[in-house]
């Protein structure tokens, strides 16, 4: 009875092609963005899986990479929050279904 | 110490960025000195970076993750010069726009400084930060105008740029899964001592890679946001976009697959594969430019056309022996001649748009009786980006090619020469617009002077290098010296 | 420069005075284009003057080759070369050349002193004398060239004066495209010889003449090359010498000024033709089918012709449709071995012909027209001009002793010797010629007179003096050269009684032509009977009008309509193949395919660019989401494509 | 040296002209015409200071210009007897340009500065011995034109002016291609040293590299079906640029056809003669039965071209000394006539304001003179004897009848169809009933349409009765070509 | 990693993320979607510390958990009710049909290839990881700084109204 570095991994993919699923198919903006901390999630685990796994004369690499995903995740989360109140400022919707003045 | 030294050129834009916004807020009436605040950090950039190739000595700091050679320093000048060049074609712009002056400049500039650090790292982690540096600023520029448009253009950008660094940030981590490192000369290391067992997973990797970065070069299929994002995003901006990011993506791209995934076995896969992605997108960017009317969005599909030109010198990593990094100094050839180039065109259409505001190409008929300057300089840049002599564009393209037929890529090259036709198609409309059409108004076009001297400049680099290309080939070819020992 | 000189005994004439020939009349021409355009009389005597000029020392050449019993003189000079290719120029002279010289420079002296007369008063006073030089320079240096490419320059300059004189009234249509005419069906025989001189330049490597004959006899060429080439040159000088299929640019021709068609039309230049085939005489010797080819369109063009002429009521035509039927006689008497009968007919017919064609000038002069049926009865007004076109026309039919007779009877007699149904052709055609000649003579001549063609005085280009209604006889300038003309239409028969003549050209020969009595009895009685019995009919006819002209028209009804459509020719050329299979069939579906086809194609390649691109910018829909899923889509494919091409 | 002179004064020149003051621009043709007689005096002077007999190449200059591992473009300039000639017809037909555009008002300063640099790019062509760099001059020779069209034109000017660009554009496109796989094999652009050099398949068959070449110079010669373009430059271009595309634009095609593709990949052209024949045969049958359709008289003319350009390729087809000398010397003699042929069409036009020939008629009593001009020209391009194109024509025929007798034998059809249309045309433009709507209408007048006129007609003269005096320049510099064919 | 215990842990964990993350998927109420992500956060959060990364494990339940799902329901909260519809557009299914297969190239990819290994599980302290911090990705961890800054500044300016732009102006 065990568990290996493949079921992590799986769980890892399986959780960021979901949150690509949630990205790509939802209509609001802040829907789309929550896919995408999935998917960056995902990532984390996938790192951390590797740095508890595989073969490295520096294991706390993946570590730090989570760390600093995090960060950059906040701070995405920051802008696109922002950028969508402003857009609603502008267009009382963040229904990206909505938002294509521009196209073709 | 001493890799503080080597960040120096970073540090010093930072330090602007941060003294722009310190006089933003502290001293209010001196806001129209903001932007030379942010010139001046740029120019003392310039000067550090100056100040090694003096010293001529290159070398790592950070453990291995920060290394200044002189592929970097090439990167630093370009750097530099797009953003002074965007620094000054922006003056008008956030004048009228009234909002944030500080925060404006000082975001640029951090982009500015995170461009230049992904010119020069060598490490996933530092990478993924600096891509992000420069992008998070980019994306709020894109979104900084107040209109409709311009906040779309912003959401869009950030959301898809969102997805493309996830896939990117699961591309690394299998490569640091599969090699337990993250800098890249490791990598390669690692990579050359296990041979192609973890393939599969290599392949995959380097695929999501090329999808992460391909959404900055602009790359079919990674490449839909950018007409959108170029319209709706102020023109500054988008000038900034289509030219630094570009540019810095390019340069991360070639040192990752040469540095960290040059062994053969993957090399032979990527090469190809960005010789299908460089005829796919050159022909679809031409393509659709065709039909546009609004000539920011035609210029956003003509670099998508140019993406897939400077890919070429990607594929061409399959020329053996003393010319093995021709296609590598082909792109960074190609990077500077479009920087002039592009960046001449957008301050073109910044001034020119400001005065008649309107991007569609119609309204520029007869823009020679308005503005001789404005109408010459424009369509001097667009047959340079068709790749007509005697114009920068035509050496860039004529090396890039050159390599191609030396990696025995002729087909590729054909399809690039024809696809040049294609883009004269719908340049030459431009042109016709401006030279033929009858003016709507008789007032002329006037520009001011930051935005004259930007694109004089622009417009004379075109000029000269067209002439006198072997400064700019030279440069290219020292700067790529580093991949020489990599070469199989 | 390279000079070859033929046998030692040749003539001695200096090179000088043969080029001089030819060069008078050139100078004469570009004085008047470029100087004295605007002082038309001065042009009128500087060309009398230059043709005089090479008249004389053309008679200096003949006296001159005559001592050296027509053996040859040659003398070459290298004109350019490209590569291999040398082209020479150069001046021969032979019993041929001197012949043709003098024919030729006697009847352009005399038309020109005519033409002083005639037109005067035209506007293009100026510009007919220096197209009349330049022609007769052109004919003098395709008389005197040594070699092919040299003589087919001067062809074709012959050729363009031509063209230039019959559209020299060019307000007239009908004269434009006669002018036209004449030079694109000319120059479809021009196509053959031009074959022909790339063909024996590739085989042959030369151009020279005596080479080319030497290339013949010595059999150095295989028989289908000389058959070739023989045909190829017989098809250029069907084009000038108006041979049947190509005669029908020559009646056209008429639409210019009289003493062209008498220079042009009737003496010199369409004996060119003659002339040509003559040239190269041993190499149709040897080639037999292209010399029956010769024969029988000789034959069949002088039948053709004579036909037609029956039927004419333009004096003018009638003159030329006789021309056309001359000129087949003597090809005909080429093809029958009849170097010297053609040659000598040539000869004679120059005089003759001119002087009838002269003499109808004359009478247009009066009359303001050529149509016959509005003639008559001019005997009395005009009786220098009748008498001489009298004599003329005997001489063309062929009396005893006057010049015609003895040349026509020599070509009755090779053909009687070469191939009987040939000589009952060329007999059949003797009787015609006299019916028609004569019919002419009483319409124009006898009966009351029908007043001419009144004068339209709103034509401003009409330069007609005088008073049609009261005909009178031309100026001396224009009789003295009928009366001159008609010494030789009576007595340059008599040269080759005695056969010299027939001597002295065949000279030009290799080898001399074959030697034989030149007379026979039985030819020659027979021939003057049938003559004498054209001659009666027409009387018969014409004159005491025994039978109505109509009732005889219409008792052979459809031959008349086809004699007078001229056998449908021109109709099926000009309507038919020209208009409807050439221009509005095959040139439009070319053009259509340029049009549709090959420039379609590019707009349409530019469409379809348009077209694609629009239709793509539907993947543009400006949804978040359908970028996203591009993006996914592309690592899938990328991922797979790697794995499928260069598997694991 | 001179020759860096003769090729960069209208350049020069053309700046001197666009920096006249506005109130002077009157004065900007007087600047184009002192500029383009010095040109033709340097040039005539350089023609005959060429010694026939030194093989190789004159007044040759040679700097290094852009050297970097891969390629290195010299700035490499010399004429060869090949050369020589066309220069001169270029100088020359830069004068006669410069004078018929002597009426030009609009915007005399831009006009005459792109003539100028037309010329410059022209001569630029033509004496350039590295392949890049005759290259950048065959780029640069599309501004002055776009321009010259698209302004100056008439008619469907931006179509036409756009259509030539891009066909140009496409054609050199493919000549890129194929310049670099040559270079790559030899390492230089060098056309003496690529000329040396054998080529074996390396990247590309080397035929393929050939066929690039080619399509390029054919666009410009033009071949049939690559023809289209013309008749729409031609049309809707002013005399002076169809004067110049006629003279001297279309000879770049075959010059370069002669001086790249057949010097530098013999074996190839060996191999594709016999297409280059026929395409030349049909290119003479198709463009001369297309004439005969047309309605205007410049596309008239332009089809004309089509045909007679046909002869050259035929005549590079055969690849014989004799034949390739034919070829050059119609080039030459078509730059002649053809301009001729241009001018008086565009005299007719200033006067008449139309092109249609069924407006046309009964000419020849109003302006006699310009007339008497299209005469001439025309029988010049009908190939009249003692006319410098009957000179070309037959030299190619006798040089190519032994190699492609039934090439040839379609090509002579074109003489009669030659003489075809353009009497055709003479009959109804010139001559029939006077047409009183063109009554008073001013002959040929001025001195620059006399001298223009009077010194083309002039040359198809001598060039018809005095071959040699280019021919023996030519034909040494053929049978150099010649020679490496034969190895 | 042996051990009936671990074991449970792990599908007990994967259970609640993926469902968690299949919550998000589904509900049409952006609320619920928002607790969903917070419950497979902290289900990461369990991966993480099942994984003996401690420390991470505990950033991840402040950061995620406590910032960053506070920021989104904020942003939720600040939209009107109409703003809260979670539903999905008409390209849901391509959307799903690509994720699934990228999923299973993923899975095949992870299948396919043999993971170096270690046996046991490297012994990593959060001293461990800051000094990692300090030292080799010191440079990352100055720009993460800056990032945040710049992200800060630009946020700011972005959600400023044009009143408070104005009154900005006056001082």
């Amino acid at each position: 009875m065990s568990v290996g570095i493949e079921e992590f991994l799986t769980v890892g993919a399986l959780l960021f092609c979901l949150g690509l699923g949630v990205a790509l198919s939802k209509r609001n903006a802040i829907g789309v963005l929550m896919g995408v901390e999935l998917m960056l999630n995902a990532v984390n685990l996938t790192l951390i899986t590797f740095s508890r796994f595989s073969v490295s004369d520096r294991p706390i690499t993946g570590q730090t990479f989570v760390v600093f995903v995090i960060t950059v995740a906040a701070a995405e989360a920051a802008v696109a929050l922002a950028l969508a109140v402003s857009v609603y400022r502008n267009r009382d919707t963040v229904d990206v279904d909505r938002i294509n003045l521009l196209k073709s | 110490m001493n890799s503080i030294d080597i960040a120096g050129p970073q540090i010093a834009v930072l330090l602007a960025a941060g003294l722009v916004l310190l006089i933003d807020s502290l001293a209010p009436q001196q806001r129209r000195l903001l932007p030379y605040v942010a010139l001046l950090g740029l120019a003392a950039s310039a000067a550090w970076t100056t100040s090694w190739v003096s010293r001529d000595d290159y070398q790592v700091a950070f453990d291995g993750t920060l290394s200044l050679d002189k592929y970097a320093v090439f990167f630093y000048y370009l750097f530099a010069g797009i953003t002074a060049t965007i620094v000054l074609a922006s003056i008008d712009w956030v004048n009228r726009e009234g909002r944030g002056q500080g925060e404006y400049y000082a975001l640029v500039l951090t982009a500015a400084a995170g461009l230049m650090f992904l010119a020069a790292s060598r490490d996933l982690i530092t990478i993924f930060l600096s891509l992000e540096l420069s992008s998070i600023p980019q994306y709020i520029l894109a979104g900084w105008g107040k209109d409709e448009k311009s906040s779309e253009a912003g959401l869009k950008y950030l959301l898809l740029g969102a997805i493309a660094s996830a896939l990117l940030l699961y591309g690394m981590a299998l490569l640091y899964g599969v090699t337990g490192t993250t800098l890249l000369t490791e990598i390669a290391q690692q990579i050359q001592a296990s041979g192609d067992a973890h393939r599969s997973v290599l392949v995959l990797a380097m695929v999501l890679l090329i999808a992460g970065f391909g959404f900055k070069m602009a790359v079919v299929p990674f490449q839909m946001w950018v007409p959108d994002v170029y319209q709706g995003a102020p023109t500054p901006v988008a000038a900034f976009l289509s030219v630094g990011s570009k540019a810095a993506a390019f340069a991360v791209v070639t040192r990752i697959f040469f540095e960290g995934l040059g062994a053969d076995f993957l090399s032979s896969d990527w090469s190809n594969l960005f010789a299908a992605l460089a005829a796919v997108s050159m022909t679809l960017g031409n393509v659709m430019a065709v039909v546009q009317t609004d000539i920011k969005r035609m210029l956003g599909y003509s670099s998508i056309a140019q993406a897939g030109n400077f890919m070429v010198g990607l594929a061409a990593i399959s020329v053996a022996g003393d010319q093995f990094t021709l296609g590598a100094s082909g792109i960074l050839l190609f990077l500077a001649a479009y920087a002039f180039t592009n960046l001449g065109a957008f301050v073109a259409v910044i001034a020119i748009s400001q005065k008649i505001g309107s991007d569609q190409i119609r309204d520029y008929a007869g823009m020679w009786k308005r503005s001789p300057f404005l109408a010459v300089a424009l369509a001097f840049c667009l047959v340079s980006l068709t790749g007509i002599p005697p114009t920068a564009g035509f050496w860039a393209k004529l090396y890039i090619f050159n390599a191609g037929i030396r990696a025995d890529l002729a087909w590729l090259v054909i399809v690039g020469v024809l696809n040049s036709v294609i883009s004269a198609y719908y340049y030459l409309g431009v042109a016709r617009q401006m030279f033929l059409g009858d003016p709507a108004g008789e007032e002329p076009v006037r520009t001011s002077p930051s935005i004259g001297l930007s694109l004089g400049v622009a417009t004379l680099g075109v000029f000269v290098f067209g002439i006198l290309p072997m400064p700019l080939i030279s440069a290219a070819q020292d700067a790529v010296e580093i991949f020489a020992p990599l070469a199989h | 420069m390279p000079l070859l000189v033929a046998a030692a005994s040749g003539p001695t004439i200096a090179e000088g005075v043969l080029w001089a020939i030819l060069l008078c009349p050139l100078a004469a021409w570009a004085l008047i284009v470029l100087f004295v355009r605007k002082v038309p009389a001065l042009a009128g005597y500087l060309t009398v003057l230059a043709i005089g000029a090479s008249c004389v020392l053309s008679f200096i050449v003949l006296f001159n080759v005559i001592d050296a019993d027509g053996h040859i003189a040659t003398h070459t000079h290298e004109w350019f070369t490209a590569g291999p290719l040398t082209v020479n120029l150069g001046v021969r002279v032979d019993g041929l050349t001197a012949i043709m010289l003098v024919v030729v420079s006697t009847v352009s002296l005399l038309v020109q002193v005519y033409s002083n007369g005639y037109m005067a008063g035209d506007p293009g006073y100026s510009r007919y004398f220096a197209h009349m030089a330049l022609f007769t320079s052109a004919m003098i240096g395709l008389v005197l060239a040594d070699n092919l490419f040299m003589l087919f320059i001067f062809w074709e300059l012959v050729g363009l004066s031509s063209y230039l004189l019959i559209g020299f009234w060019y307000h007239k249509p009908s004269a434009a495209a006669a002018a036209k005419k004449a030079f694109i069906v000319t120059r479809i025989g021009d196509l053959g010889l031009l074959a022909a001189i790339l063909l024996i330049y590739t085989r042959g490597g030369t151009f020279q003449i005596d080479e080319i004959h030497e290339l013949a006899i010595s059999g150095a060429l295989s028989s289908s090359v000389i058959t070739w080439f023989a045909l190829g040159v017989f098809a250029g000088a069907a084009g000038k010498s108006a041979q049947f299929p190509l005669h029908v640019w020559l009646p056209d021709a008429m639409e210019g000024p009289t003493p062209v068609s008498a220079l042009i039309h009737a003496a010199t230049m369409v004996a060119a033709g003659v002339y040509l085939v003559a040239r190269f005489f041993p190499v149709f010797e040897t080639s037999a089918d292209a010399r029956h080819v010769v024969a029988w369109i000789g034959a069949s063009t002088a039948l053709i012709a004579a036909t037609i002429a029956l039927v004419q009521t333009d004096l003018k035509r009638v003159l030329a449709y006789s021309t056309i039927s001359q000129l087949g006689y003597m090809m005909l008497a080429l093809g029958a071995f009849g170097y010297v009968a053609a040659i000598f007919h040539l000869f004679t017919h120059a005089f003759f012909k001119a002087l009838l064609f002269l003499g109808s000038g004359s009478v247009n002069h009066s009359t303001n027209t050529f149509d016959m049926r509005r003639m008559g009865g001019l005997k009395e007004h005009m009786p220098i001009t009748f008498w001489t076109f009298v004599i003329g026309s005997l001489s063309l039919a062929g009396i005893f002793p006057l010049a015609g007779f003895w040349s026509k009877d020599e070509i009755l007699l090779d053909a009687w010797r070469d191939n009987r149904a040939i000589w009952f052709i060329a007999a059949s055609v003797a009787f015609m010629t006299a019916f028609y000649m004569f019919r002419a003579i009483f319409l124009t001549f006898f009966g009351t007179y029908k007043g001419g063609e009144p004068v339209d005085h709103h034509d401003e280009d009409s330069h007609f003096h005088g008073d049609p209604a009261h005909p009178h006889e031309s100026p001396w300038v224009m009789t003295l050269p009928l009366v001159i003309l008609a010494v030789p239409a009576i007595a340059a028969g008599w040269f080759n009684i005695n056969g010299s003549f027939g001597d002295f050209i065949s000279g030009a020969l290799p080898h001399g032509a074959e030697e034989g009595s030149r007379f026979e009895w039985g030819i020659a009685i027979s021939s003057m009977a049938l003559v004498l019995g054209g001659i009666f009919v027409a009387w018969a006819i014409y004159y005491r009008e025994w039978v109505s002209s109509r009732s005889l028209r219409n008792g052979f009804g459809p031959l008349t309509a086809l004699f007078e459509n001229k056998y449908y020719l021109d109709r099926i050329y000009e309507d038919f193949f020209v208009t409807r299979i050439f221009q509005q069939g095959w040139n439009r579906l070319v053009e259509a395919n340029d049009r549709f086809v090959v420039d379609g194609a590019v707009n349409g390649g530019a469409r379809a660019a348009r077209e694609l691109s629009a239709r793509l910018r539907v993947i543009q829909n400006g949804q978040l989401q359908g970028y996203g899923l591009g993006f996914a889509a592309g690592v899938i494919v990328l991922v797979i494509t790697v794995f499928a091409v260069n598997p694991l | 040296m001179e020759l860096t002179v003769l090729v960069f004064l209208p350049a020069v020149a053309a700046v001197a002209v666009l920096l006249l003051p506005q109130r002077y621009e009157g004065y900007a043709k007087y600047v184009a015409l002192a500029a383009a007689v010095a040109m033709l005096a340097i040039s005539l002077q350089m023609f005959f200071a060429f010694d026939n007999d030194k093989d190789g190449f004159q007044f040759v200059v040679r700097r290094d210009w852009v050297d970097v591992g891969a390629f290195n473009l010299q700035y490499f300039m010399g004429l060869d007897g090949l050369s020589m000639p066309l220069v001169v017809l270029t100088t020359f037909l830069t004068v006669a340009s410069v004078l018929v555009s002597f009426s030009i008002t609009m915007r005399p300063r831009a006009y005459f500065a792109a003539l100028l640099v037309l010329s410059s790019s022209v001569l630029g062509v033509f004496a350039a011995l590295d392949f890049l760099l005759f290259f950048l001059f065959w780029e640069l020779e599309l501004f002055p034109m776009f321009l010259l069209i698209a302004v100056w034109g008439s008619g469907r000017k931006e179509y036409s002016a756009t259509k030539f660009v891009l066909f140009t554009l496409a054609g050199s496109a493919f000549m890129l291609v194929g310049i670099l796989v040559l270079a790559f094999g030899a390492n230089t652009f060098d056309i003496e040293v690529l000329g040396r050099s054998s080529f074996e398949d390396t990247i590309l068959p080397v035929r393929w590299a050939f066929l690039f070449l080619f399509i390029g110079f054919a666009v410009k010669l033009p071949i049939v079906p690559l023809h289209t373009w013309l008749p729409d430059a031609h049309s809707d271009a002013p005399t002076a640029v169809s004067v110049m595309l006629a003279g001297v634009l279309l000879k770049m095609g075959g010059y370069g056809i002669i001086r790249m593709c057949v010097t530098i990949l013999p074996g190839a052209a060996d191999d594709y003669g016999i297409w280059f024949a026929a395409i030349g045969a049909v290119s003479v049958l198709y463009g001369a039965f297309v004439t005969l359709r047309q309605t205007d008289l410049k596309r008239l003319v332009a089809y004309s071209s089509v045909s007679h350009m046909g002869v050259v390729l035929l005549g590079i087809g055969a690849l014989g000394t004799t034949s390739l000398v034919g070829a050059t010397y119609q080039m030459l003699a078509h730059g002649l006539i053809t301009g001729l042929m241009f001018v008086m069409v565009g005299l007719l036009y200033e006067r008449t304001h139309t092109r249609e020939i069924a407006l046309l008629g009964g000419l020849a009593r109003q302006m006699p003179l310009i007339i008497t001009g299209l005469v001439f020209a025309g029988l010049g391009s009908l190939g009249l004897p003692a006319l410098a194109g009957f000179i070309a024509e037959i030299t190619v025929f006798l040089g190519a009848f032994q190699k492609f007798e039934w090439a040839v034998l379609m090509a002579i059809f074109g003489v009669v169809l030659s003489a075809g249309y353009i009497l055709w045309m003479l009959q109804r433009v010139a001559f029939g009933p006077v047409r009183h709507e063109w009554d008073g209408l001013a002959d040929q007048q001025h001195w620059w349409e006399h001298s223009v006129v009077a010194g083309l007609a002039g040359l198809v003269i001598l060039l018809g009765v005095y071959p040699a005096i280019v021919m023996d320049k030519i034909g040494p510099a053929i049978d150099h070509i010649v020679l490496r064919i034969g190895s | 990693m042996n051990g009936v215990g671990p074991t449970l842990a792990f599908y007990a964990l994967a259970g609640v993320t993926l469902i968690a993350g299949g919550g998000v998927m589904a509900s049409r109420n952006l609320l619920h979607a928002v607790l969903f992500l917070i419950l497979s956060f902290v289900g990461i959060a369990g991966f993480f510390a099942l994984l003996s990364a401690e420390f991470i494990a505990m950033a991840q339940v402040i950061i995620y958990v406590g910032a960053i799902s506070v920021l989104v329901l904020f942003a939720v909260l600040l939209t009107p009710r109409a703003g809260r519809n979670n539903g999905e557009t008409k390209m849901l299914a391509p959307a799903v049909l690509l994720a699934i297969s990228l999923a299973a190239v993923f899975i095949f990819v992870i299948t396919d290839t043999d993971w170096p290994t270690v046996a046991t599980s490297p012994s990593l302290t959060a001293s461990d990881l800051g000094e990692a911090l300090l030292t080799t990705w010191v440079l990352p961890f100055e720009l993460a700084s800056v990032l945040l800054t710049a992200a800060l500044v630009g946020a700011i300016m972005l959600v400023r109204t044009v009143e408070e732009e104005a009154e900005d102006a006056l001082a």
